[in-house]
């Protein structure tokens, strides 16, 4: 379990997987409007959310992560037209799965944050981490084919 | 195994105040693949640059992490570093510990602590770069330019002049804008027809410039450089090349009821119509919905007295096809509808107007002639009050949240143009703060206070009260004076907020370009690149991007042509190298990635395949590395794990995702 | 078609016409008000305050009593509909005054903004129609020309009332071209008439209301209809001031069943 | 407690009765242009937020303009900030009721006030308005 070496006290893992356009664009500008949210948010940059394989969201629970989210652009204004489309429809399955095997439907979310919406990617990362802390730590994900 | 430099940047206090940057160096260090840290004060400096390229010529680096700010801000920079000291530029990692770090967060051991797992995760993900080479991808040397305002005559005009072909597409039946239905020009004053109509005329007349109006676009598709645009030409029920422009129809044509748009609303046009006498086509349009010809089959008559047998009632909406280098969006704007505020009475009276209407009215084309009168009894009015912020700075939905910048300056301008010529006229102007920034534009209005009289009071007003005498009761505050004033008025002007052309909606959609929430088009970067939009090759022009008036418009307009210019003028671009790419060892040639390819940059060959010793011909999955755009839908999709995407490999993923996870 | 039916304080007292009228009315449009057992009074203002939790109840018993009969409630009196429906909102929309509340009531099924909130005229509006309103007029009061007075709580505020366009409504002008008369527009019929400041500062409400009469006067209007008691009480303070009805008088009368209400 | 405190709590008081963040406004004064009452008001509508932002609330709370208020929401309706001034001095009048002695109307003062024609519903409302 994650517990900070000092205080004790639980710190969640959190991938935020961001979309180049829009929201990895709109977490610079919680960046540069200096609007805090939990450093236990560590950002993946991809070209699309659409690139998000379901492969590296178990992947991230089964090394420990404690929430996974997933950014993309607002429907109709993907850079590719229609790669949020995609991962929307991929991401609810996927997160009907884990919820079926587990990891609670709060440990998992996407969320449309454009490249203006700074205050947005704060607020949402602050109640994601917020949702995380109230979930405690996670059931760790194990892949049985690398134990024989 | 790579050789790895990494190198972590102070940014003078932006990092090393919250980050520290020594701690960053001795743990990246311990790193696998790492044999060279160290960290300077600016890396993006020249000396800066300077140590990375000795590093990577000393230590004989084959990747390198610079942890810094956003890569969306000097990726490049340190690409073309590496580039120069002889690493492929694919090779650079960027660590991100300026905006996702330390500029959010207060504590030094929990911001040094993200900032180490973010180097990490950037030291794993270089640990599995592999060269990449960009393409190249033709350059069309055509542009379009959407929308026939002042914005898009000036842009269209720059591109043409340095020599390149350019459709200017206009969904009206003329071209001109917005600026053709103004009256007279802040600060100078002189008539906007004057400067417009001649810049109207050598649009048309230019060699290098068609002009499509009435016609819009359809569908667009390609990618900067070459794009393929689809352009519907509505049916105008007129041949322009038989049409002289004589208006002998318009006079004749008995459907005289409908709203003239040119005029607001204000007065009626016949349904066979062009817009205004200087529109250019001079070619008029019959409007369907209204023409008694179209309605009943029965009329005919502009048919009849057409000499020139223009009139082709049979006519259809004609839909080509184009390829463009570059577009220019020029959209322009409205006027917000007024539906909401009516405790201004906008819909209770005919004698409060927007500004943009009362420009109809000052003007000697508009509904009256030029005189200045009431729209109800057509009576001299004694006193016109001016509404300053009618749905702009709005906090709720019913207008605005932004300042829409011209009315300032355009109510000084309509306040001393009536004073100047109808002295007997009192005029008052409410505002909530006069924002006159620009060359001569305090002066101006000023001058509309000092010189001129206009009664300037502080404070907004609360509801405008028409009275049984055909008077309006203006009812509002005085801040300054610490009073609820009311007072009769002949005539309201509302400064009505601007918002963008509606139009450009469905557009940015097609364009991929993207828009905020304002519908405002987005700039790639709000002070480096305001002209351009974060989708490669389309540049924006006007208050599609953003409330601006002419002058500024007309800077933005030739500002956005020169990059167009920039653009068209190479014969080649390199495309990005971070493609997709299918292992021809796992493909089975089951077509769902091409299902899924938003550019069509997937297709099929066969071709034989040496699978461990068997050797047959397959089925495979090859990418057009000059149509793929690099998003990676498909490598999501290939239900054998095949299809990959250069520079974002699923292996170079989860390897960030363990890094950040261990 | 039966509805949950909440009268209020006054349409039992001083203001009983104004009930009396409207069942008769409904009784002839073929509509029913089901009086709600034991409603309690309002309060006549809606508490304002974001910490304010007794005051709404009664609302909330009124909204629930209606809810467990599933009809939709039906008001009269301007007051009473602000108060019901801006309650009715607060829970089904603030998470803190529903808790609250129905930590209060301990009502067998919590209530969370089920019910529909209807003004009568809402009723003839949007489930009667003005147009078979229309047709149902035995006794058209032509030539009649009739000044609408809204009043505030109609209206305002707007986002959460969705009554009319609180700036320019049309809801009343619509209801008197039914019964077929003419209606007068006049810029004040959205304005205060002074509501409680009535009772103390008689001076300021006076003013307020000779504003609207006069308005209305200068209009052309004979005669000014409301669907409050208090704005009737107040406007008809104005010394020689027109006449102010309730609307749904005009309503039985055009209906031809106002003596049978009144008997 | 010392008096700053006091004021502190108070004026963060008005801000959660009224849930109304005084800070959005932007000083146009179209609460005051659109105020039927205003003449009447001793502090008006536009300078109710300048004192919940400073912190002034002896001042409101003795101000005659808590009592002349209407509740009409024009201001609420036709505020481009949401800022809702009626609400902001709404908290205001609670918070001098709340106290003891803060009632502005009387029980024994009411028969004098009286007329045959008078609504229930004026008494109701003048009650729920101007007392505890």
């Amino acid at each position: 379990m994650p517990l900070n070496e000092k205080t004790g006290e639980f710190t969640p893992k959190i991938v935020a997987f961001c979309c180049n356009w829009c929201s990895y664009a709109g977490a610079d500008l919680a960046g540069s409007s200096r609007l805090a949210y939990p450093a236990e948010v560590k950002i993946i940059r991809v070209p699309c959310s659409c690139r998000v394989n379901p492969m590296f969201i178990l992947r991230a629970f089964e090394k420990g992560a404690d929430g996974v989210i997933l950014c993309g652009c607002h429907p109709g204004d993907c850079h590719y037209s229609t790669g949020n489309y995609y991962a929307r429809r991929r991401m609810t399955l996927l997160f009907s799965m884990l919820d079926y095997i587990g990891v609670e439907k709060g440990r998992t979310r996407v969320e449309w944050v454009s490249a203006a919406e700074g205050v947005k990617f704060s607020t949402t990362m602050n109640e994601f981490a917020a949702k995380i802390h109230e979930l405690g730590p996670n059931v760790r994900l194990e892949d049985l084919r690398c134990k024989n | 195994m790579q050789r790895i430099g990494v190198f972590v940047c102070h940014c003078g206090s932006n990092i090393a105040a919250t980050v520290d940057v020594k701690k960053v160096v001795e743990m990246a260090a311990r790193e696998p693949g790492v044999v060279h840290a160290e960290d300077y004060q600016y890396m993006c400096s020249e000396a800066g640059q300077a140590k990375i390229a000795a590093a990577i010529a000393e230590k004989k680096l084959t990747g390198i992490v610079v942890c810094s700010c956003s890569p969306r801000m000097h990726e490049a920079t340190f690409r073309k570093c590496a580039e120069r000291a002889g690493l492929n530029p694919y090779m650079v990692e960027i660590a991100n510990i300026r905006e996702h770090c330390s500029w959010i967060h207060k504590n030094m051991e929990e911001a040094t602590e993200k900032a180490v797992i973010l180097a990490r995760a950037a030291i794993a993900k270089v640990n599995l770069n592999a060269p990449l080479k960009p393409g190249e991808s033709r350059v069309t040397k055509r542009a379009l330019v959407i929308g026939g305002g002042i914005a898009g005559i000036q842009s269209a005009l720059d591109i043409a002049d340095a020599g390149y072909e350019v459709d200017i597409v206009e969904k009206t039946p003329s071209i001109g804008g917005r600026m053709a239905q103004l009256d007279k020009t802040f600060p100078t004053l002189d008539c906007s027809a004057c400067i417009l109509t001649p810049k109207m005329v050598e649009a048309a007349a230019h060699e290098k410039i068609n002009i499509y109006t009435y016609s819009e676009v359809e569908k667009i598709s390609g990618f900067v450089g070459d794009f393929t645009v689809d352009i519907r030409k509505k049916a105008r029920s007129i041949d322009a090349n038989k049409c002289t422009g004589c208006g002998a129809c318009q006079e004749k044509c008995p459907s005289k009821k409908s709203l003239s748009e040119f005029n607001r609303g204000l007065n009626t046009r016949s349904a066979i119509y062009t817009p205004f006498a200087q529109a250019i086509p001079n070619v008029p349009v019959i409007d369907r919905e209204a023409c008694i010809k179209f309605k009943t089959g029965k009329c005919g008559i502009c048919s009849k007295v057409c000499a020139a047998g223009a009139v082709d009632y049979e006519q259809k909406d004609e839909i080509f096809t184009e390829k463009y280098g570059a577009i220019v969006v020029a959209t322009g704007f409205d006027t917000i509808k007024l539906d909401k505020y009516d405790e201004y009475a906008y819909n209770q009276s005919k004698d409060v107007i927007t500004s943009l209407e009362l420009e109809r009215v000052m003007n000697a084309a508009g509904p009256t002639k030029g005189h200045l009168e009431r729209l109800s009894d057509g009576k001299h009015p004694e006193h016109i009050v001016f509404v300053q912020c009618v749905g702009s700075r709005c906090s709720d939905e019913r207008g605005k949240p932004y300042c829409s910048k011209i009315c300032c300056m355009y109510t000084a301008k309509h306040a001393m143009l009536i004073r100047d010529k109808y002295p007997d006229v009192k005029v008052t102007v409410f505002y909530i703060d006069v924002r006159t920034p620009g060359k001569n534009f305090d002066e101006f209005y000023r001058r509309a206070v000092e010189e001129y009289g206009v009664n300037y009071i502080k404070g907004q007003v609360g509801k405008v009260a028409p009275q049984p005498d055909g008077s309006l009761l203006v009812q509002a505050s005085d801040l300054l004076d610490n009073k609820q004033i009311k007072m009769k008025a002949d005539m309201v002007v509302l400064a009505t907020a601007i918002e963008p052309d509606p139009s450009v909606r469905p557009l940015a959609t097609m364009l991929t370009a993207s828009i905020d929430t304002n519908n405002f088009l987005t700039e790639a970067h709000p002070k480096l690149r305001p002209v351009e939009s974060p989708t490669a090759g389309i540049f924006l022009s006007g208050v599609c991007q953003g409330p601006k008036d002419i002058p500024e418009t007309v800077a933005q307009a030739g500002a956005a042509a020169v990059k167009a210019i920039g653009l068209l003028a190479k014969d080649k671009l390199t495309t990005n190298p971070c493609t997709a790419k299918a292992d021809e060892l796992l493909c089975n040639g089951c077509s769902t990635c091409a299902n899924v390819c938003p550019y069509g940059a997937i297709s099929y060959e066969v071709k034989l395949i040496n699978d461990h010793g068997v050797r047959e011909d397959r089925r495979i999955a090859v990418v057009n590395n000059a149509l793929c755009q690099g998003c990676g839908a498909c490598t999501v999709a290939c239900p054998s794990g095949a299809m990959d995407l250069q520079g974002f490999s699923n292996r170079q993923i989860i390897a960030e995702v363990d890094a950040i996870c261990r | 078609m039966k509805y949950s039916y909440y009268p209020g304080c006054t349409l039992k007292t001083k203001a009983k016409a104004l009930d009396a009228y409207a069942r008769a009315s409904a009784k002839a449009l073929g509509f029913e008000l089901e009086e709600i057992k034991d409603w309690q009074c309002c309060g006549g203002v809606y508490p304002l305050g974001a910490d304010e939790i007794a005051t709404k109840l009664s609302s909330v018993r009124a909204l629930a009593d209606a809810r467990d009969h599933g009809q939709e409630l039906v008001t009269l009196c301007s007051a009473c509909h602000h108060v019901i429906k801006r309650v009715n909102d607060d829970m089904k929309n603030v998470d803190d005054i529903r808790t609250r509340a129905n930590n209060y009531m301990q009502l067998d099924t919590p209530y969370a903004g089920e019910t529909n909130v209807l003004h009568f005229l809402e009723v003839l509006r949007d489930r009667v129609g003005f147009d078979e309103l229309k047709k149902k007029v035995v006794n058209p009061l032509s030539g009649k020309k009739i000044g609408a007075y809204y009043g505030c709580l109609l209206l305002r505020p707007s986002e959460i009332m969705t009554f009319d366009d609180p700036e320019n409504p049309k809801i009343l002008e619509d209801f008197i071209r039914a019964i077929g008369a003419e209606p007068v527009v006049y810029p004040y019929r959205n304005e205060c008439c002074g509501g409680y400041i009535s009772l103390k500062e008689k001076e300021m409400a006076g003013r307020m209301t000779d504003t609207i009469q006069a308005s209305a006067s200068g209009f052309g209007a004979e005669m000014l209809i409301t669907a409050c008691p208090l704005c009737q009480y107040n406007l008809n303070q104005t010394v020689d001031g027109l006449p102010v009805l309730y609307f749904t008088e005009l309503l039985a009368e055009a209906l031809g069943v106002k003596e049978e209400a009144m008997a | 407690m010392s008096n700053v405190s006091k004021i502190e709590k108070q004026a963060a008081l008005i801000r959660e009765i009224s849930g109304v963040n005084p800070y959005k406004c932007m000083k146009c004064g179209k609460c005051s242009a659109t105020c039927p009452a205003f003449d009447e008001m001793d502090i008006k509508p536009h300078q109710f937020v300048s004192y919940v932002q400073e912190g002034n609330i002896a001042a409101l709370a003795e101000s005659k303009s808590l009592w002349k208020c209407l509740s009409c929401f024009a201001c609420v309706e036709r505020c481009p900030r949401d800022v809702k001034p009626a609400k902001l001095i709404d908290a205001a009048r609670q918070i001098v009721e709340r106290e003891k002695g803060g009632d502005y109307l009387m029980a024994d003062e009411i028969p004098t006030l009286l007329d045959p024609e008078l609504p229930q519903q004026l008494l109701v409302s003048a009650f729920r308005r101007y007392r505890r």
